[in-house]
């Protein structure tokens, strides 16, 4: 079965081949062809994975080109980490297909959505595949095509189309850097396939500064396509796209490509103390940075955003510091709560029409699937136990624990900003009072369609997490792991310092949040029954009445004050000091990153203003030019001797 | 006989003037007279050379007549792209010939 | 100093000035006449050379074909000179030099030109002597046109061939020209008939 | 007194070619379908193809000197042929849409492929210089002879007034290069360099003269300023002919000049280059950005592609010549390709604007993804080919101990990314002015679909092509 491995991405191919390139005749039957295609090549990853497990491996390889004495070859590889990838990205890529059909319902480009769903597929599952860099660089711009024509679907909004310009712009920034470290680690040792790069940088054939080098500007590409510090700006606009573009490609696969690059590298990167620690700390910082932005966030999509951006930050912290398996087992559990919690405010989105949480509460009621199974994947993201995110975290802070305290604690408080976090987006979303009356009133619960594949995802976030987990062997590490499979010791700071940091995340975010529940309208909504009770039963309760009334409205008053002022001072306390940080943040981010960025272009295009203005269109100042250099070539030679 | 070295001044005195011309004249015909004047001075050169280095087999001066077909050649095609030129505007002023620009 | 050392000398100079003439007359028929005069003094030190048989060409092709046709296409076209005035060579100088692209750049450029090769040439190794010619010129000349030379020639056809095509292509008269191009033709042709 | 090596076997490609192009005008006489002028055109070509195979493999001087059959030239008149074709193949509903004349335009092409065979195919001065000048007077014919148009003219005259100026500078360089080596065959030249003429300060001066010849001709800064105006002027397939054909001619000449000719001289001239190839490529991207109209867009783009391709010059090793050939290939491919498309979409109707490519994702989508497929090449994005050329051309830097051409070369493909882009997001990211279907002619889904192929074949089996060209550059 491993040795069919190379037809899992042919089968998006022909799909995409099929629907996107003929201008043929309207009929909506392209969906079930991107179904059916991914469909059965998640039939086929099973297969791969199931002979893994059993202990089979593929690989095969043809030689592309003969570069002088070198020659580059082309294949693909298939081991515990290409056999699990496969299967969680045919995965994802098949429920977000099937959710798409109920969510891009009627959408005018339906077409071209699934064909750039199954273009994208193709690409991704060819990067998993690939044997060597090169060949991962091909598919690495191939996804990153992908999700730019995907942010930029609903283009009639210019919004969208800078959205999509950033994302690619920036991602291609990381990109260029890659490039150049693929270059050079291909100088010194004459290959891209990661086998023998990994042999030749563990047996010390690179030198030391050319292999830190080499693999910092590998690194930059991961940086760039994971959303890593300073690299992230673009991941949050990236929103504007379609969610269940969002949850596959935004939260489950491409962005964690830059995770799987660290871990397919990993024998280079091994092999240079200086790159792991940028990797680390890189990672560790953009873990924090991002959940406190994730705080203060009211656009739904955007906490998820900020979220996934922090806990790419956890894996590329785990691999950085050695944690090879913790760090790639948080990917795959990750992918499948965050791409749970993606499709779930899709859902929510698609019910309400917004994608602001302020408008939105106690939508559990009337949305009891979407409502349960995001509870499910936040409480799995919060890191709750028994569930996925649990013990994939649990894993990158053990390591953490023994390699690093600082990143350590760094990555504990960054634990609790996300149980915050979560919490937060979770009360305000399905729980309270309804804040929009008129959206609630036409809120219903999403087709099967879409709620089918929340289902699933939530049995997997549920329930993946126990593959990594020690008491039962950790099966998952058997599979995949780097060097010996080494096991570390549980002690109790960490268990106790995990723990304490969700529940204290939690905790936090219920007693400001459902502070709600004692919040105004809700004692008058409370109270009014009785009110009217009293009103019509005694004629005689006037006084009552004025009383009840005016007392509630006294009341109501008083606690409103008490609201505003006590409440909202904790949470504005709070607030404001995550906000402040956040605020800097931000203001670096766009004064700093985007200025750069921004000023880099421009400066470019200054240039080309003035360039263009020297082709005046007369011809003789054409001639004249280059009479000018004939002539001042020849004084050069003449004084130069 | 003629210095070698004086040829090849002069040919280059009338290469300088051809190219002055044809770097200020505005009128197109003119520019085209001018770069005559560079093809002959590269004539006078190769005719120069030859009669020093191969009198007998003179590279130099076949090179000349085949320079003389091309230059006969070119202003045919030349001066029928400028009477096209005449016929859609009165004068073919070099300089305001520029919708193509930038 | 010999005899064809004063020819090359004096030949030198009419080639130059009828030259300087070309770029700096007044009156654009006249630049055609003064080029033919170059021609001439070309065709002159030609013969100095002892290259008579091109001498015979530059006087056929080149004062015989080219000046002519640039003077055809001068009157066909009734071009008129573009510099106004015309009130003396070096009011127009001064008038050129104050401006950029036509002043002291392009003069500095040429004058540059022929400076350094002038210096270039200083600096390098000249043979002294001449050896002496045997047999005749038109001879040698016809002989390897036909011979070493053939293949060259028979792409000089082709030239030719292309450039007929080329021209007549330019200047034949469309039969009935497309809606856009009247427009500009019209009023032109107007102006012409006006004058 | 016998002319030496007359061979007419060997000359027959070029001989089948001048009896298309005359074959082209009398047909033109007889008959009222211009169309059968393409087919003649194209079995022309076809047969000058097949007329190749006995010249095959073999090296041999012929006919005095003059014409050199060996495999570099075998492999550029492989080049113009299909560049020639395909030409041809886009231009069928051009020429008939805007009412040229037929007989001559096609003709004149036929010729102008007759140049770039004796440019590429001579190891003489003389005969390098007058299929320069075929060539030359040709395109100017070609390039003018959209005569309604202000715009074709103006482009013929400038290209006639720059190129002849600049072709009298370049035989000012032959001419002191004969005077100093005394021989105008590259052969000996190089001999007598060897023999110490190297030394003559005039000679470094003809050299001078000779790259500024040649420079024009492939559009290298500062000799690129007549590129953009010419190619924005003249009919867009001329502009796709010339861009590919012409260019690549220009290249097989200073291949020829420079390695064969002038190797004594190689110290001087590789740091030349190398400092033309930076300004060039930089120059080309950088005024690409700000470009509104397609065409322009194209010429900078292919200023920009020059600089890379002069990168193997500046290398002057084995390994950077058969990346040049092999980029000038694959060059030659993606961009008559992208021209097919901008003809397709300007006979549409719209015109010649990157914002007439507004939705063509839509109107027609095989078009628009063909488009995106060569822009992603000459960006250099793998799987394409145009990745393939570039890594060659890097490679050989690398090899070169020249790592900081390569840098520049990758940052270079980093700032034209944008401006390729600009078009891809006008086709797919804006919505058409009309939603109507463009209609293809079959004649340019042809042509499309064969660069196509190739774009995409020669990215991913690069190998037996890049092993060929390794042969040819070892021959030179």
């Amino acid at each position: 079965m491993a040795g069919l491995a190379w037809l899992i991405p042919l089968l998006p191919l022909a799909s995409w081949l099929y629907i996107g390139l003929p201008s043929h005749r309207a009929s909506t039957r392209y969906d079930r062809v991107g179904i059916g295609a991914v469909g059965i090549a998640f039939l086929l990853s099973l297969g791969v994975l199931w002979d893994v497990i059993r202990g089979g491996s593929a690989a095969a390889s043809f030689t592309w080109a003969v570069h002088g004495s070198t020659a580059i070859t082309i294949g693909y590889q298939v081991d515990g980490l290409t056999a699990v990838m496969l299967v969680v990205v045919t995965l994802v890529s098949l429920m977000v297909q099937v959710y798409s059909l109920g969510y891009m319902h009627g959408d005018r480009r339906y077409k071209r959505y699934y064909a750039v769903l199954s273009l994208f597929t193709f690409a991704m599952l060819g990067l998993v595949l690939a044997d060597n860099l090169l060949l991962l660089y091909i598919f690495w711009e191939l996804v990153g095509l992908s999700s730019y024509l995907l942010i930029g679907h609903w283009f009639e909004d210019p919004a969208n189309v800078r959205a999509a310009n950033k994302a690619f712009l920036t991602t291609r920034a990381g990109d260029v850097a890659m490039f150049i470290g693929i270059m050079i680690l291909f100088s010194q040792t004459g290959t891209f396939a990661f086998g023998e790069l990994g042999e030749l940088a563990q047996a010390g054939a690179i030198s030391a500064q050319a292999l830190a080098l080499g693999a910092i500007l590998l690194f930059a590409g991961a940086v760039g396509k994971s959303a890593q510090f300073p690299l992230h700006v673009w991941l949050p606009d990236a929103m504007a796209g379609p969610t269940p573009v969002s949850a596959l490609i935004h939260a489950a696969t491409m962005v964690a490509a830059g995770v799987y690059l660290v871990g397919r590298a990993y024998p280079v990167f091994a092999a240079s103390p200086e790159a792991m620690q940028v990797v680390a700390w890189i990672g560790g910082i953009t873990a924090i940075f991002a959940a406190t932005m994730a705080l203060v966030q009211a656009d739904i999509k955007k906490v998820l955003a900020y979220s996934t951006v922090s806990q790419l930050g956890y894996m590329m912290l785990g691999l950085g510091l050695g944690g090879y398996t913790a760090g790639l087992f948080h990917l795959i559990t990750h992918a499948f709560f965050k791409a749970l919690l993606f499709l779930g405010s899709g859902s929510v989105i698609h019910a309400t029409g917004t994608q602001d949480m302020h408008q939105m509460g106690g939508l559990i009621r009337k949305m009891p699937i979407t409502g349960w199974t995001w509870i499910i994947g936040s409480a799995a993201l919060a890191g709750i136990p028994p569930l996925a995110g649990f013990w994939s975290k649990d894993e990158i802070l053990l390591t953490a624990y023994y390699a690093n305290p600082t990143l350590f604690w760094i990555g504990v408080v960054a634990a609790a900003m996300t149980a915050f976090y979560i919490t937060r987006a979770t009360w305000l979303t399905f729980f309270g009072a309804p804040r929009d009356a008129e959206r609630y009133a036409q809120v219903q619960e999403s087709p099967r369609v879409m709620t089918v594949p929340l289902v699933i995802l939530a049995v997997l976030a549920a329930t993946v997490g126990f593959l990594g987990a020690p008491p039962l062997g950790a099966p998952f590490a058997q599979l995949v792991h780097f060097g010996e499979v080494h096991h570390l010791e549980m002690t109790s700071v960490v268990t106790w310092g995990v723990t304490a940091a969700w529940v204290l995340g939690v905790l936090v975010a219920l007693a400001i949040y459902a502070g709600g529940w004692i919040s105004r309208q809700r004692i008058i909504s409370g109270l009014r029954p009785v009110y009217t009770l009293l009103k019509n039963r005694y004629y005689i309760d006037d006084a009552y009445d004025y009383l009840f009334v005016k007392g509630s409205i006294g009341l109501a008053y008083v606690v409103g004050w008490l609201d505003r002022v006590v409440v909202d001072g904790i949470v504005n306390g709070v607030a404001a000091i995550t906000r402040w940080f956040a605020d800097a943040t931000g203001l670096f981010d766009r004064e700093v990153v985007d200025g750069a960025v921004n000023g880099v272009a421009d400066g470019v295009s200054v240039g080309s203003q003035a360039f263009r203005r020297l082709q005046s269109g007369l011809v003789q100042s054409y001639i004249l030019a280059m009479a000018v250099t004939v002539v001042l070539g020849l004084a050069i030679f003449v004084i130069g001797g | 006989m003629v210095p070698l070295p004086y040829v090849l001044g002069l040919a280059a005195l009338l290469f300088s003037l051809g190219l002055y011309g044809v770097l200020t004249q505005r009128n197109a015909v003119r520019i085209l007279m001018a770069i005559e004047l560079m093809l002959n001075s590269v004539n006078l050169n190769l005719v120069g050379f030859a009669r020093y280095l191969e009198p007998d087999r003179p590279g130099g001066q076949l090179f000349a007549i085949f320079v003389m077909t091309v230059a006969a050649a070119e202003v045919a095609v030349a001066l029928a792209i400028i009477l096209v030129i005449a016929h859609r505007r009165d004068d073919v002023d070099i300089d305001k010939i520029n919708l193509l620009k930038w | 100093m010999s005899l064809d050392l004063i020819s090359f000398i004096v030949l030198g100079i009419i080639t130059l000035v009828s030259g300087y003439l070309v770029v700096a007359s007044a009156n654009l028929m006249h630049a055609a006449l003064f080029l033919g005069l170059s021609f001439v003094g070309v065709a002159g030190i030609y013969l100095v050379l002892g290259a008579e048989f091109l001498a015979a060409a530059q006087i056929l092709i080149y004062v015989g074909a080219i000046t002519t046709l640039i003077v055809f296409g001068i009157m066909v076209s009734n071009l008129q000179d573009l510099k106004a005035g015309g009130r003396g060579v070096w009011a127009r100088v001064v008038r050129n030099l104050a401006s950029f692209r036509r002043g002291l750049v392009p003069l500095v450029a040429a004058a540059g030109f022929a400076i350094l090769m002038l210096v270039i040439y200083r600096q390098s190794l000249w043979p002294a002597e001449a050896p002496p010619a045997s047999g005749s010129n038109l001879a040698t000349v016809g002989r390897l046109l036909f011979t070493e030379y053939v293949v060259p020639f028979e792409i000089a056809s082709v030239i030719l061939l292309a450039a007929v095509l080329g021209a007549v292509a330019l200047s034949r008269r469309d039969d009935q020209p497309p809606a856009g191009s009247t427009g500009q033709a019209a009023p032109a042709a107007e102006r012409k008939e006006g004058r | 007194m016998a002319v030496t090596g007359m061979n007419f076997t060997l000359l027959l490609p070029e001989l089948i070619l001048v009896a298309t192009g005359i074959l082209l005008v009398l047909l033109d006489l007889f008959t009222e379908q211009k169309r059968v002028l393409v087919y003649a055109g194209l079995a022309g070509v076809l047969a000058s193809l097949l007329a190749l195979i006995p010249g095959f493999g073999t090296t041999a001087s012929i006919w005095a000197d003059m014409i050199q059959v060996d495999s570099l030239a075998g492999f550029f008149k492989i080049v113009f042929l299909a560049v020639t074709a395909l030409a041809l193949l886009v231009s069928l509903e051009y020429v008939e849409r805007r009412q040229i004349q037929a007989g001559e335009f096609y003709a004149l092409l036929i010729f102008a492929t007759v140049g770039m065979f004796l440019m590429a195919s001579s190891l003489n001065l003389l005969v390098i210089y007058l299929g320069l000048e075929l060539v030359a007077i040709a395109s100017y014919a070609l390039v003018g002879l959209l005569k309604q148009d202000g715009r074709s003219v103006e482009a013929s005259i400038k290209y006639l007034l720059v190129s002849s100026a600049t072709s009298a500078v370049f035989l000012f360089g032959i001419s002191l290069v004969y005077g100093t080596t005394g021989s105008l065959a590259l052969p000996q030249i190089a001999q007598a360099l060897a023999a110490g003429a190297a030394s003559q300060p005039v000679l470094f001066a003809g050299m001078l003269f000779l790259l500024a010849g040649l420079a024009f001709k492939v559009a290298a800064f500062p000799f690129h300023m007549w590129a953009p105006d010419t190619y924005e002027g003249s009919p867009t397939p001329i502009s796709a002919f010339l861009i590919t054909g012409a260019e690549a001619a220009g290249f097989a000449a200073l291949l020829r000049v420079f390695l064969v000719g002038l190797p004594g001289l190689a110290d001087a001239w590789t740091t030349i280059f190398a400092a033309l190839s930076v300004l060039t490529m930089t120059y080309g991207n950088v005024t690409a950005i700000s470009q509104t109209k397609i065409k322009r867009l194209m010429a900078y783009s292919a200023i920009a592609q020059a600089g890379y391709v002069l990168v193997g010059l500046a290398v002057a090793t084995g390994q950077g010549t058969a990346a040049m050939l092999y980029y000038l290939l694959v060059y030659a491919f993606m961009t008559v390709g992208a021209f097919a498309v901008i003809i397709l979409v300007a006979n549409s109707g719209a015109g010649e604007e990157i914002s007439d490519f507004r939705g063509l994702s839509q109107r027609s989508p095989f078009f628009a993804w063909a488009l995106v497929i060569y822009f992603l090449s000459l960006i250099g994005i793998p799987p394409t080919a145009g990745f393939f050329g570039k890594l060659n051309l890097f490679s050989a830097a690398i090899a070169a101990d020249m790592t900081w051409l390569a840098v520049v070369m990758v940052i270079n493909s980093v700032i034209s990314a944008p401006y390729y882009f600009k078009v891809i997001r006008t086709m797919f990211l804006e919505e058409a002015a009309e939603a109507e279907p463009v209609r293809a002619p079959a004649s340019l889904t042809w042509a499309t679909a064969i660069t196509l192929v190739v774009t995409i074949l020669l990215g991913l089996v690069p190998d037996q092509v890049y092993s060929w060209v390794r042969l040819v550059a070892g021959a030179l």
